[in-house]
């Protein structure tokens, strides 16, 4: 669908562990327009304090209700303002999400708020009665999102936190790497090192991906090219500075130039 | 609204149906925002700064937020003139918009041949950056320097027969001074402001924020020092100004056009308000009409 | 918090327990604030500027609100020195506090007498504003021009024992040539920012909206610019800085600390926030703690 | 009292008319301690945007609940955001209230949002038995402010608005011009073209008085010499600029230079 600049309803809060919140908004066009993988751009607040929008991705979708959730953590000033919003000023949906008739079996691999996103992808995958691998990581099981949510639709579900809190203990890749392999399909969202990992674990078993990233952004429309990221581009055989908002936020995996 | 007020003006015989324009590199070449603005209700449409061949520009991060403003370190990013010519304006002349391409150079040199280039496109003016604070080489002297200014300004008034822009720096000591060697130089109309040199600290690395350490500071912050700007030079130099820094609503664009703007630019404004341009415009609109006046040129300069 | 940690710093000789002072002229003379302050914790007070003549300043309206940001016009109104030698700095003695004293003249005469009259006064140093943008006669001028500067620090330099600061302006094309021309003139240290000059304008009267029509931009829309200052002027001068502009916390205070300021002051920040400088204090020296960090000078120009 | 920075609680919000509300705060030391004149200065937003404390004049004071109420106009950006708190961020008690042992029968006059720190001053009266003549006016009824609470102090009050839509019709300055003799003490407070009129009709009748000012303010406390206004120093003979925020609001009226 075409985007759309919009003040909608939030018609549901909730705060999902101490500095996670989630966001339900009556949106019908988005509910029935928006792709796994894209993203708003909202407004935190009313006033220029602070200054720029938000890229928020979109989290899930109730058709039915003819709404879309937003999950996000509270990590600086803007998102601490969300809560105590009752309207939400929106762009999108924006971007290029997944490519879902890629080949390949889905394999969802997800870290911290990576999760987020992930979710809508498994709604849709639900949908085309798939039922996938999924690897959700964190830093401990406080930090360890939807997980209950994603079982719900279906799917097996492994976790991994760095503390041990919960699952394995130890980086999410580990628990994803005797699955890598050339018939699968990654669909990644995550921290960089973690994607970075992955990166390298899929490339080793030849297993094809997407990973969706994130950069700071102005314009959210590719007008300002602010939000870069490196890329290889197979067909010019160099690098480049490709738009996360718009040639992105889902890159192919090989696509992306690691620092 | 059918009450006849007259939002059209006249920048260096460019004609604009109103005096909202986009600031360079904050709108891309236009069709990045076609979504929320139709493109042919703009006065003009200024697009991202072009250099002679392409640029990949400078390494993330590009972008900081401050208080009530951005800084931004691009580093003209950009597909070099031949493509801005032969591949993107062409598609931009069904659009029914006046374009004026931006352009940066090293070397005067350098901006002759960009100005060169666009004599044959569908450009309906020039806008020369001698001011962008994120390139190393020129950049930033030219617009620090009045001679070096107007050497710009001659060298691409001499190259081109459209009408030429010249894009001033606030960081500079008087920007009187280098707006009137720039008119002396041959200059058809002035924009100001270009950013300001700023930077922002990462305290948790302990290193500058930006890929390229220092960056050029936009928005609402910076408002008050564009608008000085544009009084100042509208007082002492006879020609028409764009004027630009931190606009995001129709009062601030009518605080420009009193202190002597002619036309007005929209940038970071864009980013938080992506119809910005086209509420401004209905806003000025709505203006005339409340306040009983005809011709929005009637307010240009109407604060000195 | 009885781990030790040293938050004190030393600049030009004066020495103060932390680093944290107030900014010239938005803390007066200090016990405007005393209800809300504990005068005795401040790393040092910097007073309001004062000329050699009591001066009555500029007609209101002398404030205006601006993004983030605050445009002053007071026009230097102040008692003229004598009352300030006599009357007021003893009265502060025994407040147990260093205590600058800010000194803005006409003429580099003018600044030599201030700085003379001082000498046998309980101020602990001098801070010359060459800078302040609302007085007509002297005062941008010297900022703006690096010879003049260097003149005005010079004459201050060749009257006093006090140490020496000289308060730059960013109202320039290079601060760090005004720098060195003040370095090289004498100057002890560096302050920096003043304000940027800027304007508002009132869309209703459709005029200036200060009395004064110019006012001095400050408050946290320019931090960018003054830390993107002390960090260019750290790099190259050898003196020690204070860092101004838009602080209002702690954590805008390790940015500049970091960018290469030895202290820093609150100006704006204190009219948000009246125990601004006290709230930084205590939370510089609790990010010392969290961070492992023993003295709070390691971190002096740690961004470079 | 000293003054304080502290945020206190906001009990109560009214909408009064159109663009006017009224905060209650739970501020035991604030209704202690505070004088009629006397202002607070208020952070409108936890944001800093806007920037500056907006002052505001205690209006009433309900010593037995520990509460103060601050009456004030959706001027702007400012006032508009307090309907949106539930606590106040506030520095005060400031500035020189009404001196209330001056000599002269009190008359009260007010105009506008400028009725707001005249109630706090009836208030005062009533407790010292005092029953006063108080003129009240406004461009129209709707803008006629505290005129039903006034009376219930039970003082006397006459109104006047400019479109005769409540009591006289023309300037407040007529409804009490009849009173202005030597033996009253004025108390007002209004737009500067009414206290302008009627500074120069108290001084033709004599009358003494006593004026409340507003300028726009930096600090509150007289430190940034913002706020002044200017004024005519009998002692020293000579003009001066005053700060509002300290030597004022309240100025006695003969000391006042008006543009
Ligand atoms: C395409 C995309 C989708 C995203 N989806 C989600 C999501 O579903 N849930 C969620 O919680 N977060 C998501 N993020 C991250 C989210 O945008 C940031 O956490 C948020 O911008 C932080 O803002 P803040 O004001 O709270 O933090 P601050 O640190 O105060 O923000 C300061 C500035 O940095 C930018 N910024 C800070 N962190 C990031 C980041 N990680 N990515 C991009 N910009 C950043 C902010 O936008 C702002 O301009 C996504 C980011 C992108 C690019
Ligand atoms: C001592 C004193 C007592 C006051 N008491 C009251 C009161 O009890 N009730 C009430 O409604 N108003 C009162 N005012 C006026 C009130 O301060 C302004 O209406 C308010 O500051 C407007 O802020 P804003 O953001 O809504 O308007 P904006 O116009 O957006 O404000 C912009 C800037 O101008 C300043 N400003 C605008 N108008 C005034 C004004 N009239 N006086 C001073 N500063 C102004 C603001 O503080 C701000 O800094 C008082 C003013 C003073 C000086
Ligand atoms: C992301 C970004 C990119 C910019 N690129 C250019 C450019 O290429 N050429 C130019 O002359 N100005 C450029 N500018 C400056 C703007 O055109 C404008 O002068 C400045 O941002 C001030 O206006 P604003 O406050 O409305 O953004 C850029 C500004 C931003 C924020
Ligand atoms: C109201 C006001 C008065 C000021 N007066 C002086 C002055 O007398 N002398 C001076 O050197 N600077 C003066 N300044 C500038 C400040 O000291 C400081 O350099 C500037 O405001 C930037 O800091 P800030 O953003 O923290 O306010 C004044 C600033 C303000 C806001
Ligand atoms: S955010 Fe502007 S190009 Fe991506
Ligand atoms: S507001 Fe600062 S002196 Fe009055």
């Amino acid at each position: 669908m075409k985007p759309v600049k919009k003040t909608f309803d939030i018609i549901e809060k909730k705060q999902i562990k101490p500095c996670y919140g989630l966001l339900k908004l009556y949106a019908p066009e988005l509910a029935a327009g928006a792709k796994p993988g894209q993203f708003l751009h909202v407004k935190c607040s009313g006033t220029m304090d602070p200054l720029l929008r938000r890229p928020i991705s979109i989290h899930a979708v109730q058709r039915s209700g003819k709404t879309i959730s937003m999950l996000y953590r509270k990590a600086g000033r803007g998102t601490s303002m969300l809560d105590s919003l009752d309207k939400l000023d929106v762009m999108g949906p924006l971007g290029h999400g997944f490519n879902m008739s890629c080949s390949g079996t889905p394999l969802v691999v997800g870290g911290g708020i990576g999760a987020a996103p992930l979710y809508f992808l498994l709604q849709e995958l639900s949908g085309m009665q798939m039922q996938v691998d999924v690897f959700i990581g964190a830093s401990s099981s406080e930090h360890l999102l939807a997980v209950e949510d994603i079982k719900a639709l279906g799917h097996c579900v492994r976790t991994a936190t760095d503390d041990g809190s919960a699952g394995y203990r130890g980086p999410v890749t580990d628990t994803c790497l005797p699955y890598l392999n050339k018939d699968v399909q990654v669909f990644a969202c995550g921290p960089v090192p973690m994607l970075k990992k992955l990166a390298g674990d899929m490339e080793e078993n030849k297993a094809a991906g997407q990973f969706s990233l994130e950069e700071k952004m102005g314009c959210g429309v590719g007008a300002c090219l602010s939000c870069v990221c490196k890329t290889y581009q197979e067909k010019e055989k160099e690098y480049t500075y490709s738009r996360v908002c718009v040639d992105g936020p889902v890159f192919s995996a090989g696509e992306v130039v690691w620092k | 609204m059918n009450k006849n007020v007259n939002l059209a003006v006249d920048i260096a015989g460019i004609k604009m149906q109103n005096p909202v324009a986009t600031a360079s590199g904050t709108f891309g070449f236009g069709n990045e925002y076609a979504d929320y603005v139709d493109l042919s209700r703009l006065g003009a449409l200024v697009v991202k700064g072009t250099t002679l061949h392409p640029r990949q520009g400078n390494p993330p991060p590009r972008i900081e937020e401050t208080p009530c403003g951005i800084l931004n370190a691009i580093g003209l990013q950009n597909p070099g003139i031949e493509t801005v010519v032969n591949e993107i304006l062409p598609h931009l002349q069904n659009k029914n918009v006046p374009v004026i391409v931006n352009i940066s150079g090293d070397t005067p040199a350098d901006y002759a041949k960009l100005a060169q280039k666009l004599n044959n496109s569908c450009a309906a003016g020039i806008e020369v950056n001698i001011s962008c604070p994120n390139v190393k080489k020129g950049g930033l002297q030219f617009g620090s320097d009045p001679e070096s200014a107007a050497e710009v300004a001659g060298a691409v008034k001499a190259s081109t027969n459209l009408p030429v822009i010249i894009k001033l720096s606030p960081n500079v000591s008087s920007i009187v001074k280098v707006a009137e060697k720039v008119a002396r130089a041959g200059a058809d109309a002035l924009s100001m402001i270009n950013t300001l040199l700023g930077m922002k600290i990462d305290i948790n690395t302990m290193r500058p924020s930006l890929g390229n350490n220092f960056g050029g500071l936009s928005g609402p912050a910076v408002k008050p020092v564009a608008v000085r700007s544009v009084w100042q030079v509208y007082r002492e130099i006879d020609l028409p100004i764009i004027g630009i820094g931190g606009i995001t609503t129709a009062e601030d664009a009518l605080e420009f056009i009193m202190a002597g703007a002619s036309v007005v630019a929209v940038g970071t404004g864009n980013f938080i308000n992506p119809t910005a341009t086209m509420d401004i415009i209905e806003n000025l609109e709505k203006y005339l009409i409340d306040n009983d006046i005809a011709d929005i040129k009637d307010l240009i300069g109407r604060a000195h």
